[in-house]
């Protein structure tokens, strides 16, 4: 499976004196399903457009299934290998389906399997309705379907896909994402998927990027990314939402005792006595417990005296923010909500077990 | 019909190009003329209407085959450095002075035209020249050096136009021009003109068929030319330049010279 | 103001009797200037996609050129089509002066630019992701040519009818090239002129009441495109 | 093709030596074609804004009326103004034919429906919703209408060009109104023609080159605004 | 504080033939935040553009502080007390800073106060270093974000919001939600929000709406949509993911009996025996055990066994779709998920609680 089909070396990108891409190399391998996540402007869309032969980046070299990549004639035949979804459903001035059906025209595709296919994808999509409606009189969300649909009904060997599922109403997002799952995995179609949609990410991603200012910072597994980030931006980006800077004291096998401001941390840690590191922790990995209750869980290690400073709906979880001396954030469960009885300024206990926080040399 | 089927079976002959002076075309005597022309010979006649001086310079150019212009100085300059073949009178017309119809420069009568200019530059009354180095700009020209008069000022207008467009000038500044009678009958219905100056034999309008010579210009249809200068200058087109406007105006606008 | 009328009843009357004569330099005018534009479009409309896409030093260069292009004096463009065709200019030998075909080149040399640059302006109004969006939908240089014409085809239109207003109405230059020869090349603004010249300006009027029908006609199929299913 | 060379050496020429009769003659028709344009900015692109906009019974009809009247032939413009300004016209007590006046007010009839129709479509083709926001914004009719103007600026800028050189380069209706009258009413193209049919064809396209020089400065500076920080 | 501020009445809105917008009556009242969600194409950006008095609708009437507003000159002078920011971030082709400048000129405030003004609204949003970037170079997020500024910085009475942080990333939104309430709350900002995220409508809405197919199917505080919503396609909107059709068997002081294909239920419901009824379950009022264990929580009254048959990760959740014979869907923590080690085809006991279901009248 690891047979590369996109590759990228030594890219770099600029627009006038900026540099908003570097990328000393990047791969797809052949069925993947690449997912990227970064911050506002980290280049990521910049990228797809490099990856789909769009945009010539300043220098660099593409391969495409080992071909180098030049660009002169030869790119259409890479280009029509490939279908990308932008960010923006830039919809030509026609149907929706004529629309949909554009790329399959203009590979000349005989008009029975347009009707077919086109006519699959937009019923899948839940368009199919609006078959021969003006794509500029669509909503928001439509623009986007149709927009998706004009890639799926190619049936690339490459997808690029750039924040495609923002506009849609959440059960067609989640029910379009187990689909696509299953027909990306079926077809072994090579896909790259920018999202901001943490959980879009772990579930589609074999693997994970995060890019920032232009660089991809961490490529890993997805648990990998989000259980051990590579740095304190990373770590902030994939939610770790309390970074708590401290001192090893000691370490033995594993076993850390960080010093912070006030408290010590007992966390699995492989780092010397003496070095600066950043404690993380991730709000869901922190058990909050009223102060009279027993200790609830024993082998939850750390224990930390607080006071809830904020509390937040988030649908089935509440957010909770404490204020511990620093402002330490918990994901609780509903019910935990409502058997804690939760206000602002209630006096509260937050554990976490040693192996919950994850442990950064600090640079 | 002969004629017509004759023309049609012969193999096609080359196309003449005339080139002539607005005033013809205008007149519309030059398609009273060349249809006949053309049916009688199977000869494609095309008709250019340009300035005098735009007309010699195609022909000597051998742009054209044969020249029907009105410039007596100009043509026989032509005719000396010769660009021309040949070169016959084929017919005169008349000019006159026209201005308001209650002249308050009073030269209305006047026997000498050019008497009549000296008045008129003396009372500064506006004057519309046609400037555009015309058959008639350059009877005026000499109409004004015989009057010992370098026209200059406010009241002399140059207007580089045709005929038909100075007169309307004139009529709009309530000035004074020189025209051919043709052109003024023609236009006189819309405009408040009327005739001041006439008679004097300098104000004779020439008109003359010129062949361009071929020796100079490889290109120029000589044979066609020849049969083109040969029907304006036969019984038959003279008496139809004879007749020509007599119908609508009453009297001639051209006067035949070719056949007396 | 009663010549206006006279004028406009007598284009009524000429049209109605279907004077033959004017019927003829009717046809002969759409004709010209109809071929005049279509030659213009194929050659204005990917000049215009280029000069609106490409980058090359010297491209505004090119493009202010265009520009200036779309303000060619007719009367030089004449003189200059004529300079060509003359007897003994370069192309001499086609004999093509004072024939339809030289006034067609001469409304081609005056309909072109404006084409040229009313395109470049249509086809950098566009969106400039469109033109990724459809490359990346695997478009040919031809097919995204094809592309942006089509989304750019509202004011493609007005550029098409800026380019048949200006070649249809014009006389500078087809006067001098055509020669205004009655049958042969005498147009619909040749023999205005002509009239006019010869005072007889209801019937001038009169034939530009034809002009300006024919035109309208023209120009209303193309809006009626043009506007055809605008947004709200 | 000697003479055309000629010309253009002829034109440098005159414009080096600084001709004084040349200079006239080019300053009055940047002038009259300057201000003809500029008045015809003032009432086609509100007007053209206005028909891209609105939405009434007619309105295609009112389009289409527009853009025939891009094909306004100058002939029968300058035939109109004359009957318009004749000392027995309607007009005639302002006795203004013969004038740079009636020059610029015949270029403006001929201009300002080429502004107005490439007006509309250059607002037609912007995002309909870009209206809303503006709205939305808190913008008066007025500055919804400037900051339209602002975002269609590129094909605005193309159809002003396209309104010039049509003025520009016009000859028959400024011969017309204006007489051609030396040191009052002659601009480029009518001392164009008037060298022409002398015969002196060397100055005639000495004149167009520079008429053409002239023409290319003024889209020279307009393009660079136009294409002032285009998109990649 | 329940002074109407804008009001609708009898609204219908229609494009050709089809009615996209029916709203009988509508309002918005000072100080509020109301919420509205619903599937693509419901008509919520057409509802939107009404209010903001952007576009007539074809029949109807709306009342601005009482004032009926008709569509003449006068509206300016309502629109310039609004405020709105599209789906689609139009820029202006001009810097970023001028966008986010142009209400303000447009109001005719002076050089200082738009300077200052603007500059505080880019430093929040996080473009203060882009103001002099040409908007149309911008990256979707940072589009919107130049979109939010343009509106925020007018400081209107009325905000009208649509999707407004789709394109943005989770640390901005985050950050942006919580300072966004406190500014609202603060200013007393009426505000109308689309949203297509549950989390943001909970988080920020007073009241919450749901549209579907052009009409205001509910209208309510947040929580009680959530909990008990009206209709069927508005529960399964709202994500309650498990709704089973079943007959009331019994029904004794508010506890009843649903009998389903193959089980029974005990929930609470004022349902008579007979009615035919929808159970619905939210997945994270499901709790999952292994069949071995003993039983986690005697208070959740029902069990039903089945088996595993699909789970996902969904950052700090996981999602377990349950086969019971009909698809159960269960939303537990990370650390269940752990501790119950499920694969798939994991046999399994889901439980929940009779309060836990609610119970809706079949039509
Ligand atoms: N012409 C330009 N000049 C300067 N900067 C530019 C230009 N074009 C793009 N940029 C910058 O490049 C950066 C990368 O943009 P890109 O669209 O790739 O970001 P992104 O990761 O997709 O962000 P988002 O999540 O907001 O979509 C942005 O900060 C943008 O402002
Ligand atoms: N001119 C038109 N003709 C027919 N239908 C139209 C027209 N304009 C809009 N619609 C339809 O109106 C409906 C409402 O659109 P609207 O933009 O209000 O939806 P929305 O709720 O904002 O959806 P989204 O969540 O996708 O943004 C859509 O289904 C759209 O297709
Ligand atoms: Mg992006
Ligand atoms: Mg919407």
């Amino acid at each position: 499976m690891s047979v590369p089909v996109l590759e990228v070396r030594d890219i770099l990108v600029r627009y006038g004196p900026s540099v908003v891409l570097r990328v000393p190399s990047l791969t797809l391998f052949s069925g993947e399903i690449l997912a990227l996540i970064g911050p506002n402007g980290a280049g990521k869309s910049t990228l797809l457009r490099v990856l789909g032969l769009l945009e010539a980046p300043s220098q660099g070299e593409l391969y495409f299934s080992g071909q180098r990549v030049l660009w002169n004639a030869d790119i259409l035949y890479f280009r029509r290998r490939m279908a990308s979804v932008f960010q923006e459903p830039l919809l030509c001035d026609t149907t929706v389906f004529e629309n949909a059906a554009l790329g399959l025209r203009l590979r000349g595709a005989d008009r029975r399997e347009i009707l077919n296919r086109v006519g699959r994808w937009l019923e899948r999509l839940g368009i199919a309705a609006l078959a021969s409606q003006q794509a500029r009189t669509l909503s928001g969300g439509e623009a986007q379907r149709a927009s998706l649909a004009r890639a799926f009904v190619l049936d690339p060997e490459v997808l690029l896909l750039d924040e495609p599922f923002a506009a849609l109403d959440p059960p067609t997002r989640e029910s379009l994402l187990f689909d696509l799952d299953t027909i990306l995995r079926e077809t072994g179609t090579t896909t790259l998927f920018v999202t901001h949609d943490r959980s879009e990410a772990l579930l589609l991603g074999d693997r994970l990027g995060v890019m920032m200012g232009g660089e991809v910072l961490q490529l890993d597994l997805p648990e990998r990314v989000f259980a051990t980030p590579a740095t304190e931006e990373v770590a902030r980006f994939v939610g770790v939402e309390t970074i708590l800077p401290g001192k090893v004291i000691s370490q033995e096998r594993g076993l850390a005792v960080v010093g912070l401001e006030g408290t010590e941390l007992e966390v699995l840690a492989e780092h010397s006595p003496g070095e600066r590191v950043l404690v993380c922790l991730r709000p869901e990995d922190i058990t909050l417990s009223r102060k009279e209750d027993p200790i609830s869980d024993p082998s939850a290690g750390n224990r930390i005296y607080g006071r809830v400073r904020r509390l937040a709906p988030l649908g089935s979880q509440y957010r909770v923010v404490v204020d511990c001396g620093f402002p330490l954030v918990a994901l609780i469960t509903k019910q935990s909500y409502w058997e804690l009885s939760l206000k602002e300024g209630t006096e509260v206990i937050a554990s976490f077990k040693a192996s919950a926080a994850y442990v950064l040399k600090k640079h | 019909p002969t004629t017509r089927k004759a023309a049609a079976e012969s193999p096609p002959k080359r196309a003449i190009i005339l080139a002539t002076t607005t005033s013809t075309q205008d007149s519309g005597l030059l398609d009273a003329l060349i249809p006949i022309f053309q049916r009688k010979t199977g000869y494609v006649v095309k008709a250019i209407a340009v300035g005098t001086g735009e007309a010699l310079a195609i022909g000597k150019r051998g742009e054209a085959d044969v020249l029907l212009v009105h410039a007596p100085e100009a043509e026989e300059e032509f005719m000396a450095q010769g660009h021309g073949l040949h070169r016959k009178a084929v017919m005169h017309n008349n000019f006159v002075i026209v201005g308001p119809f209650d002249d308050p420069a009073k030269i209305k009568g006047m026997a000498s035209a050019a008497e009549a200019l000296k008045k008129l530059a003396q009372a500064r009354m506006t004057f519309v020249s046609r400037g555009d180095g015309s058959g008639t700009h350059k009877v005026e020209q000499s109409l004004w050096k015989k009057a010992g008069i370098d026209p200059k000022g406010n009241w002399y207008l140059e207007a580089g136009q045709g005929m038909g467009e100075v007169l309307r000038i004139t009529a709009q500044k309530r000035g004074y021009a020189l025209t051919d009678r043709g052109t003024y009958l023609a236009l006189r219905k819309g405009i408040n003109l009327t005739i001041l100056v006439e008679g004097d034999p300098a104000l004779q309008n020439f008109y003359s068929v010129i062949l361009v010579n071929p020796s100079k210009h490889t290109r120029v249809n000589r044979v066609g030319a020849q049969a083109f200068a040969d029907f304006l200058v036969s019984v038959e087109a003279q008496a139809l330049i004879k007749a020509f406007g007599v119908k609508e105006y009453g009297q001639p606008l051209f006067y035949p010279d070719a056949i007396k | 103001m009663d010549l206006i009328w006279e004028g406009i009843r007598q284009a009524f009357w000429l049209i109605l009797q279907g004077d033959s004569e004017v019927l003829r330099i009717t046809l002969l005018s759409l004709q010209v200037s109809g071929s005049a534009v279509l030659i213009s479009l194929f050659l204005g409309i990917p000049l215009g996609t280029y000069l609106a896409l490409a980058r090359f030093p010297g491209r505004n260069l090119a493009v202010s050129l265009v520009n200036t292009g779309m303000g060619l004096p007719p009367v030089v463009v004449g003189l200059f089509v004529t300079l060509l065709l003359w007897r003994n200019g370069p192309l001499g030998i086609l004999d093509l002066l004072f024939t339809p075909i030289a006034m067609i080149i001469a409304q081609v040399i005056i309909a072109a630019p404006i084409v040229t640059g009313l395109t470049i302006a249509a086809i950098q109004q566009l969106n400039p992701q469109l033109r990724l969006q459809l490359l990346a939908l695997g478009a040919s240089r031809l097919q995204l040519f094809w592309l942006l014409i089509r989304e750019a085809r509202l004011p493609l239109l007005a550029a098409i009818m800026a380019g048949f207003g200006g070649v249809i109405s014009e006389v500078g230059a087809v006067m001098m090239v055509g020669g205004n020869i009655k049958g042969q090349t005498r147009v619909l603004t040749t023999a205005t002129v002509l009239e006019s010249r010869m005072g007889h300006f209801d019937l001038a009027i009169a034939l530009g009441v034809i002009l300006l029908l024919l035109s309208f006609v023209v120009n209303w199929a193309l809006t009626w495109i043009q506007q055809q299913g605008r947004p709200r």
